[in-house]
């Protein structure tokens, strides 16, 4: 059902918790549905230094949420928006057809958190630029 | 590692004795019973040996048992065979039943028949008032499971069976989940059709069988040959009749001292699991239920999540959450009884057999706790007290 | 005693490597398919091995083979499945079709279904202007069987199904007779749906296949859990899939020497029963038919009574007398064909398989004239000449 | 499917064959249903003092005509009169359900036997009193 790398990431998930007086957050999910991803990301010149996610779900929101963590530390804010649900899938070697829609919503988490901070910053005029339609993706 | 299989609502293990019996029919008596050369009159009188089991194991006649190829196929020849001699009027059946039975209710539906969905306790127990009130002039059918796949409770069939003939309706038991694991006797339940599976009695997978009381006639949903008394056409499973006879044979043989050990085994699971872990609640009926079953939420966590982390542990259990169905939707048995839809995505099924013991249970009820700890950990929905 | 099983079209014994492969399904990796931990991956990674076997030896795609009960369940399927779809109208079958199509074809009528039962001429060959003079505007489906199972004409299938496409028309062909017989390759045969059974090709009983064109859509017969891509459901029959697939593989590499091997089998047979017993007449085609089928009229004389004269020889055959069939009726196939029901009540069916060999042959033709000599004797119905 | 005698009586099967001047001879049954069943009879002072049988047919035509052989020879017609069908299928263990009725049919042709035979003989009024109903049973 899963593959190799989905596991390794539900078994060994990289960077679950919350970082400390976080710059951003974002939640996405609702536990009626059986998912609920909150990715916090420090900030640093436009760049994410650190990023930490909680999740309530089955193994593929969990190993979503820990791949997109490995993918985005360091990564600047653009190169962060660029991520798309699709591409942390491909970035695991794929997910059953069934689990592309409810458990694959990481980077939109990830995404919300970037609004968030750019919000916080005073920078909401940047959002649109940032994320452009991604944001609601 | 230690492998545990607590998944025997699932699927159990074919009993290696029923195996050996299955064995010879595959390669050496192949035969076609319809064909009346040495070889299929072999494979005949294996056939006739398997329905006489059975209809044993029921305390039924023989020629009330038609072969299946499973429980699903079983539930669809109760309900879609027996009503089709109707024009479409009402049905009954519980709002917990298994899709075998749930989506034949809705195909019925489809073809013009009503259904009402009788509902259930906090427990899973069918509610009676509402059950017989539910009953019209033209109700043809009830159907209430013997015992539930998820949760275990096991439904008051015989009153079930009484109140459906006073209204002058067939009453259908989904008797699955409780053939070779409780005591079952057919004229003593008073039920006119009773469905059951090969593999979940640790007979093999791709039979099952249908009771019928004689003076219930039901049509055909498969069309062909006439086999099984023209109710069910298709050249005979034979090796599966024969897993099915002895599978049957061997779990009844088995019931006076299997059943009482799997309540206590169950009992203590279901203890311990409540003792070691808070925000754990029980579903099911705590004593009414099926002697291997123990079903429990566990709050802030979701059911595959649990389940993965104790495979890696070697422990098979299921859950009743969205994902580990594979259905998007989480337990409508869950859910039917009341609990919220987080409730339903946080439980955790472990159904015991014969080849679990207590050191099976120690080793769950060592690991278990460690894995709920690190999956609240991981939940955004955990606030710790 | 020398024993010869010639009745292969009736049932096949499984394959000992076929068997090697399906036992560890039993009582080993005996899990639920639908299950998520180990054990249950296990038994989905063999449902989808022996899926991609089964497609692969038809020219298919995975996606389009859904596991079945059997011939009759795949056969229920594509009939009742497909035309659930649509408003009742007009379907065309054969008129020497297995009772798996012929009557589920009824039971569409009794729905409210027209049905035309195309002719065939004299040698069992759907009669192809007749059977194109049929479709209507409202007509749905064409059933032919790929070859017949009791005189084994094999039909102009890319023929059929090209005309039943030029209406508007899907066609279905029941190839439980022909997989693994003779080479099949669903694109460019054109058929939109195909059935297959385990147990002719040297597989399990209990087990079959529809093939279903990409985009052709079919309701399910079989209501309940969605598996199956939701049209069977049911849980998987895993160590028959296994089997299946396995199976077909086999029969798939063996045909290129096995069909020949038994065509001069047939062949020889057929002229050998007919120099050396007077008043014998061959039925179905003398060329387009299985390889290894072999059918003959014997006059004066009652199929049953060969039937049982050979097995107390050894020699297992069939026969399409009413007797023998227990239906009262002699076969519909050779009536359809234009023959008299003394003629039908005098077939004998010897059907080939792996096993056989030139000494069987030489057996069954030194054992078999004394045998009618006998049976002539006894017949009231017999004139010396 | 068959009893061990029904197997015993096709196998090998009893007085086959035409009696010589027979006195009575009855037939019953039609190809097309399958089953033809003929008893030729010598009758010696109101007893059968040989019966010989010719059948086409399955299993259980060739085993009761025989089985009916036996039953009668030597008997008087009264007393060959009484042998019914049913008879015939007890005496042979049973027979399957579905080969009671068109396979079953020996005493049948040996009632016409009889008739034949007072026919021939001129008794044909002693028809209905040694026959009873059982002529057209
Ligand atoms: C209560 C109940 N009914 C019906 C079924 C269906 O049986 P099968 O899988 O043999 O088709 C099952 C199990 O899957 C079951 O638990
Ligand atoms: C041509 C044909 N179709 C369908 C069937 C039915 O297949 P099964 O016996 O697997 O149900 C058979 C054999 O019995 C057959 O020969």
């Amino acid at each position: 059902m899963y593959t190799d790398l989905v596991m390794d990431h539900f078994s060994n998930p990289r960077n679950v918790g919350e970082v400390e007086d976080p710059d951003g957050a974002g939640q996405i999910g609702n536990p009626v549905c059986g998912d609920v991803m909150r990715m916090t990301i420090k900030v640093d010149d436009d760049r994410i230094t650190d990023v930490k996610f909680k999740t309530f779900g089955c193994g593929a929101a969990v190993a979503t949420s820990s791949m997109v963590t490995e993918m985005v530390m360091g990564k600047t804010l653009d190169e962060a928006a660029e991520i798309s649900n699709r591409a942390v899938a491909e970035a695991l070697g794929g997910l059953p057809a069934q689990k592309m829609h409810c458990s694959n919503l990481a980077a939109d988490a990830l995404h919300l958190a970037i609004e968030d901070y750019l919000t916080k910053a005073g920078r909401s005029g940047d959002v649109a630029k940032v994320l452009g339609k991604k944001a609601s993706s | 590692m230690r492998t545990v299989y607590f998944d025997h609502a699932a699927t159990t293990a074919v009993d290696p004795r029923v195996f050996a019996e299955m064995e010879p029919y595959f390669v050496e008596r192949y035969g076609n019973p319809s064909e009346i050369h040495r070889l299929g009159r072999e494979a005949r009188e294996a056939v006739d040996k398997g329905r006489a089991q059975v209809a044993a194991a029921l305390g039924a006649a023989d020629k009330e048992i038609v072969f299946t190829s499973g429980g699903t196929e079983a539930d669809n020849l109760a309900l879609s065979g027996f009503l089709q001699r109707f024009e479409p009027g009402h049905l009954i059946v519980s709002a917990i039943e298994h899709p075998a039975v749930m989506e034949t209710a809705r195909y019925l539906m489809r073809q013009g028949w009503e259904a009402t969905f009788a509902p259930v306790d906090h427990e899973g127990t069918v509610d009676v008032d509402a059950y017989a009130a539910a009953f019209r002039p033209d109700t043809r059918l009830a159907s209430v499971m013997f015992a539930n796949n998820v949760v275990g409770t096991v439904q008051p069939i015989k009153e079930l069976a009484r109140i459906a003939h006073e209204h002058g309706a067939a009453f259908h038991t989904d008797a699955v989940q409780a053939v070779g694991a409780m005591p079952i006797d057919v004229d003593d339940l008073g039920v006119d059709l009773l469905s059951l599976s090969g593999h979940k009695l640790y007979g093999p997978k791709g039979i099952g069988a249908l009771y019928i009381r004689r003076a219930t006639r039901v049509a055909p949903i498969l069309h062909g040959g006439g086999h099984e008394r023209r109710l069910r056409s298709g050249t005979e499973n034979v090796p599966g009749i024969v897993g099915l006879g002895a599978a049957l044979t061997l779990a009844v043989a088995a019931l006076p001292t299997e059943g009482p050990r799997l309540v206590a085994l169950r009992d203590r699971l279901t203890a311990g699991l409540l003792a070691s872990i808070e925000d754990t609640v029980n579903l099911g009926h705590p004593s009414a239920r099926l002697p291997g079953n123990v079903c429990v939420s566990v709050a802030y966590i979701e059911g595959e999540s649990m389940v993965l982390q104790l495979d890696a542990k070697g422990i098979a259990v299921s859950s009743g959450s969205a994902c580990a169905s594979g259905s998007l939707e989480p337990s409508h048995v869950i859910l039917g009884m009341g609990y919220r839809a987080e409730e339903a995505h946080g439980s955790v099924r472990l159904t015991l057999g014969r080849e679990n013991s207590d050191a099976d249970a120690d080793y769950f009820l060592e690991v278990f706790p460690p894995i709920v700890a690190r999956l609240r950990e991981m939940s955004p929905l955990y606030v710790k007290r």
